[in-house]
């Protein structure tokens, strides 16, 4: 990975969250307030102009300046996870190339801030249940030699089979476990969204 | 969606205008989002900041001014504000005696608040941090994100405020902050969905005869979906909720806050409070101050929540001493 | 119908029992339906009381206090009082000073206000009558009732109930609750209708896109219906009919409030107060007091009113003088 | 008419307003505020208590508790009109029985009492638009010589030909005039229940 795709995957999650904000906000709503799509679409978009208008010298410092504005710019739950998320994954690349299983290391990185800042288990029903099957598939496929593309590709195939697992789950974490029982039957919107930025990091890296 | 408004993405910020204009001893900072006292921190005066989505107005900018809070920082409709907006906030409440952060219990709005308190504590600002959960429509456990925060706020902002206002030190505040907290249960029931601007339609369909019970502040769906029944049903099933929770002995003190959810009418909430006081006289529960009133809103939702809060020592006086905000306002 | 009650005939009783219960410094009867204050008479103050249909709440119990009202007596849902019940009050409040009424200009509320002055005035007793009728949706003419008593009404209470606190004589109380109402015009448009508990549904049926415009406090439609547009356009056929009928040169000092009918959510009312504000800055005239909130409501009815008195000499006193009751309260 | 016919003509009036309440009601909600069946109702059931519970020395006596009755009870517009409108009845009727003409005459006074009131002419939409021609073809019938109950009979069907002629009006008085143009093409709540007041009559005479 270097500057330029890191760019392109935070460009390519902008246009799927503006894209796919509506259906976002109706996941949330079901089982939360409804304002997931509104949050990933203003993060985004600010993190869009932000890492344009910047002239990083890293590839971390892409992924860093992304999660600083998604943390100043969307509040709420996803706010704070993605944009530490983003920030620790950052922090690990500090050249102006990574090598894909650099990438790998960076969102294990990412993985462990989510949880440690969010508490989540596998099976709580939130965006780890997307993003941790994703960096697994990444880790793997960068693990025996896989290239960005490849590992990318795996990861968001991963990512969208934790997302359709989350439907049967009674969510444990986030606004949806004061559902109860009734959360279950539902996808999670975290998941949702953790979906459409690994579909985009494999996008970015397949062009 | 049938609401005076201009576009949905202009809504929050032409109301904050709209409430700047009318609000002259506050000043709003329309570009931070961040609500302050015209003349800023009270000098040897404990900060008392807090800030959450908005959509449940009057709370949290409406209660900025004279014994309540010094800064409030409303984030965009049902989302936290952002670390920024808090820091911000308690930039412009703290005198150097420090800040008490009074935080409803959503996971986004305690990860926001805990960074911004972070960032506070690495300029050198002494933060206290009180976490207000009171609903028990919400289980406590780890199966949960534990109880939401919710009607409670109001007496937890009042009274904490009314300490800091006395010249309590910072501990201080945010002790009696935290038992007003522990000391509180509400309970909630929505006859309608709410419609958020971005949304646009309401976030859950009701058929004309049912009600949500155990609803949340955010216009999500509650616990279960009921047949509608009389008030006095309905609100002995809250009362008994609340007081499951937290039992109160015959002879305790009370404080009660009957909330609308915006879009009930007073007349509904009277009614309602006049069950409350009726089960609770039942229990031999002395009320000895109550709110009724739209406190802690949910945008248009017509529903209202239940609060009983034991009158521990010393509540009643805090809860009694002067308020002039622009949502509660007595003795100035 | 989706309402907090038990049953439709016992709605009224209930809430006012309800709001007895929470107010315990006020006298509620709920046989004559007469709510006073506690203390009774203020020796040597001139009474004043007010009343009309229900289902205006805080209107007119909720200003009973302190500053403003010594009685008011509820009719039944949006249906006037009767004279006995207007005796009653008139009773309560006379200290001996005289009393004055203060009547909404409806063809009921008038004749029913009338025959109780009647009686009270066969009792020995001095009354004067304030009508309010600021609605200028409808035209002042003999071919209406005359314009109806709205939002204006809330001034004339908090004013004219100022004077009588300062020791003003009976005429002059009056003299200067009907300058109020002479300088102030309303005009009021409604996103929904509002449901009385004994129809059991809305008194209108109103597409989801659009709005009634001139509508009055009694879920009666309005002059016309027309397109939901954005709040910024609505707002300003309104504040343009309200200073047609009343203009303000520029230079002017005006007190306005922003008047929720019970359904619509406070954010929305500062959005709407923000557009006024801006308007009449545009125009020169400088607001000088306002009030944004549910006063004048109607029921669940979502929609607001706009009021905008000029402030004439002393207005601007008594409005801020202190009052307290469950509706207004600052000062005390 | 005697005390009993008097009687049950209020009785038969409550049993009128207690069925045709919701009609009245929404009649009055499409121009008004859709309070006067409740108020009818309240007010004549409030009625035919009180004046079963006393002694009458005379018609009139009944006559004039029925409106004071109602006075007190049923507020809005109606309450001192129709009260108004019974005590002036019942001031003329001071014996125990009354000769047809002589409740005409009764009939008059009530009617003047409430243009004295309201300040309605003919055409304005109101009650006054049934209770004049009803009062008219009462006196008439009763001036040549009719019956009691052929009398309450023109009467009543005089009402309800006027209660048909508010249809196309447009209001000049009560609620119904704030609607200004709006209230055309609609019956006037309050002259559907003065046909209910003068056909509760003919019923009660005729039995
Ligand atoms: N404790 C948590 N750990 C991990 N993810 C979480 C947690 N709480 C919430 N989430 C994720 O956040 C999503 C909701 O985000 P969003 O709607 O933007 O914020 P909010 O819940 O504050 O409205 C959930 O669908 C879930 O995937
Ligand atoms: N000025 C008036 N003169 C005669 N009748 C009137 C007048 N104003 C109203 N009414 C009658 O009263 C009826 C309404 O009565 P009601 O609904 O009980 O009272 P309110 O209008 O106070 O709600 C109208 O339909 C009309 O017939
Ligand atoms: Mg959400
Ligand atoms: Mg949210
Ligand atoms: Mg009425
Ligand atoms: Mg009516």
């Amino acid at each position: 990975m270097d500057i330029e795709l890191a760019r392109a995957w935070v460009r390519a999650i902008g246009a799927a969250v503006e894209r796919d904000r509506e259906r976002l906000g109706e996941l949330d709503a079901a089982i939360g307030d409804g304002d997931h799509g509104a949050n990933m679409q203003r993060g985004f978009a600010a993190a869009v102009d932000a890492v344009g208008a910047m002239s990083p010298e890293s590839v971390g410092a892409v992924l860093t300046k992304t999660g600083t504005t998604l943390v100043s710019k969307v509040g709420g739950a996803s706010g704070p996870l993605y944009g530490s998320a983003f920030r620790a994954a950052g922090k690990r690349l500090a050249a102006e190339r990574a090598e894909t299983e650099e990438v790998g290391a960076a969102l294990s990185a990412a993985l462990e801030e989510v949880r440690r800042l969010g508490g989540a288990q596998a099976g709580d029903k939130t965006m780890v249940d997307a993003f941790a099957p994703a960096v697994d598939a990444f880790t793997r496929v960068a693990g025996s030699g896989g290239r960005l593309d490849e590992a990318a590709r795996a990861a968001a195939d991963a990512a969208d089979e934790g997302l359709r697992a989350t439907e049967p789950l009674q969510a444990r974490k986030g606004r949806a476990s004061y559902l109860g029982e009734r959360s279950v039957g539902h996808l999670d919107p975290g998941a949702a969204s953790t979906a459409l930025v690994f579909r985009a990091l494999a996008e970015a890296a397949g062009a | 969606m049938k609401k005076f408004l201009n576009t949905a993405d202009t809504y929050l910020t032409d109301a904050l205008a709209g409430f700047a204009a009318a609000h002259p001893d506050l000043s709003v900072n329309l570009e931070s989002r961040v609500v302050t006292r015209a003349r800023g921190a009270v000098p040897g005066k404990v900060g008392l900041v807090s800030g959450g989505g908005s959509g449940h107005e009057p709370l949290h900018t409406g209660f900025v001014g004279e014994g309540m809070l010094d800064a409030a920082c409303p984030g965009e409709i049902f989302t936290s504000p952002v670390p920024d907006q808090v820091v911000e906030a308690v930039r412009a409440a703290d005198s150097g005696e420090g800040t008490v952060l009074i935080v409803k219990n959503y996971t986004g709005d305690v990860m926001n608040f805990e960074m911004a308190a972070e960032l506070a504590g690495e300029e050198g600002r002494r933060v206290e941090t009180v976490l207000v959960d009171d609903d028990v429509a919400v289980e406590d456990s780890t199966f949960t994100a534990g109880r939401r925060g919710t009607g409670a706020t109001l007496l937890v902002e009042k009274i904490a405020g009314a300490a800091a206002a006395r010249g309590d030190a910072l501990e201080e505040v945010a002790a009696i902050g935290r038992r007003v907290d522990a000391a509180s249960r509400s309970f909630a029931v929505a006859l309608t969905a709410c419609t958020t601007p971005s949304a646009g339609r309401p976030g859950f369909d009701l058929p004309e005869d049912e009600v949500e019970v155990g609803v949340g502040i955010h216009g999500e769906p509650g616990r279960r979906r009921e047949k509608l029944r009389p008030a006095s049903e309905i609100v002995s099933d809250m009362v008994d909720a609340v007081l499951d929770d937290r039992p109160l002995e015959s002879g305790a003190e009370a404080i009660v806050v009957v909330n609308g959810m915006g879009g009930t009418p007073l007349s509904e909430l009277y009614l309602v409070y006049g069950e409350v006081a009726a089960l609770l006289e039942e229990r031999g529960v002395s009320i000895v101050r109550n709110a009724v009133g739209d406190y802690v809103t949910s945008l248009d939702m017509a529903g209202c929540s239940i609060t009983v809060c034991e009158a521990e020592e010393g509540f009643t006086d805090l809860w009694d001493a002067p308020v002039s905000t622009p949502g509660l306002r007595w003795g100035i």
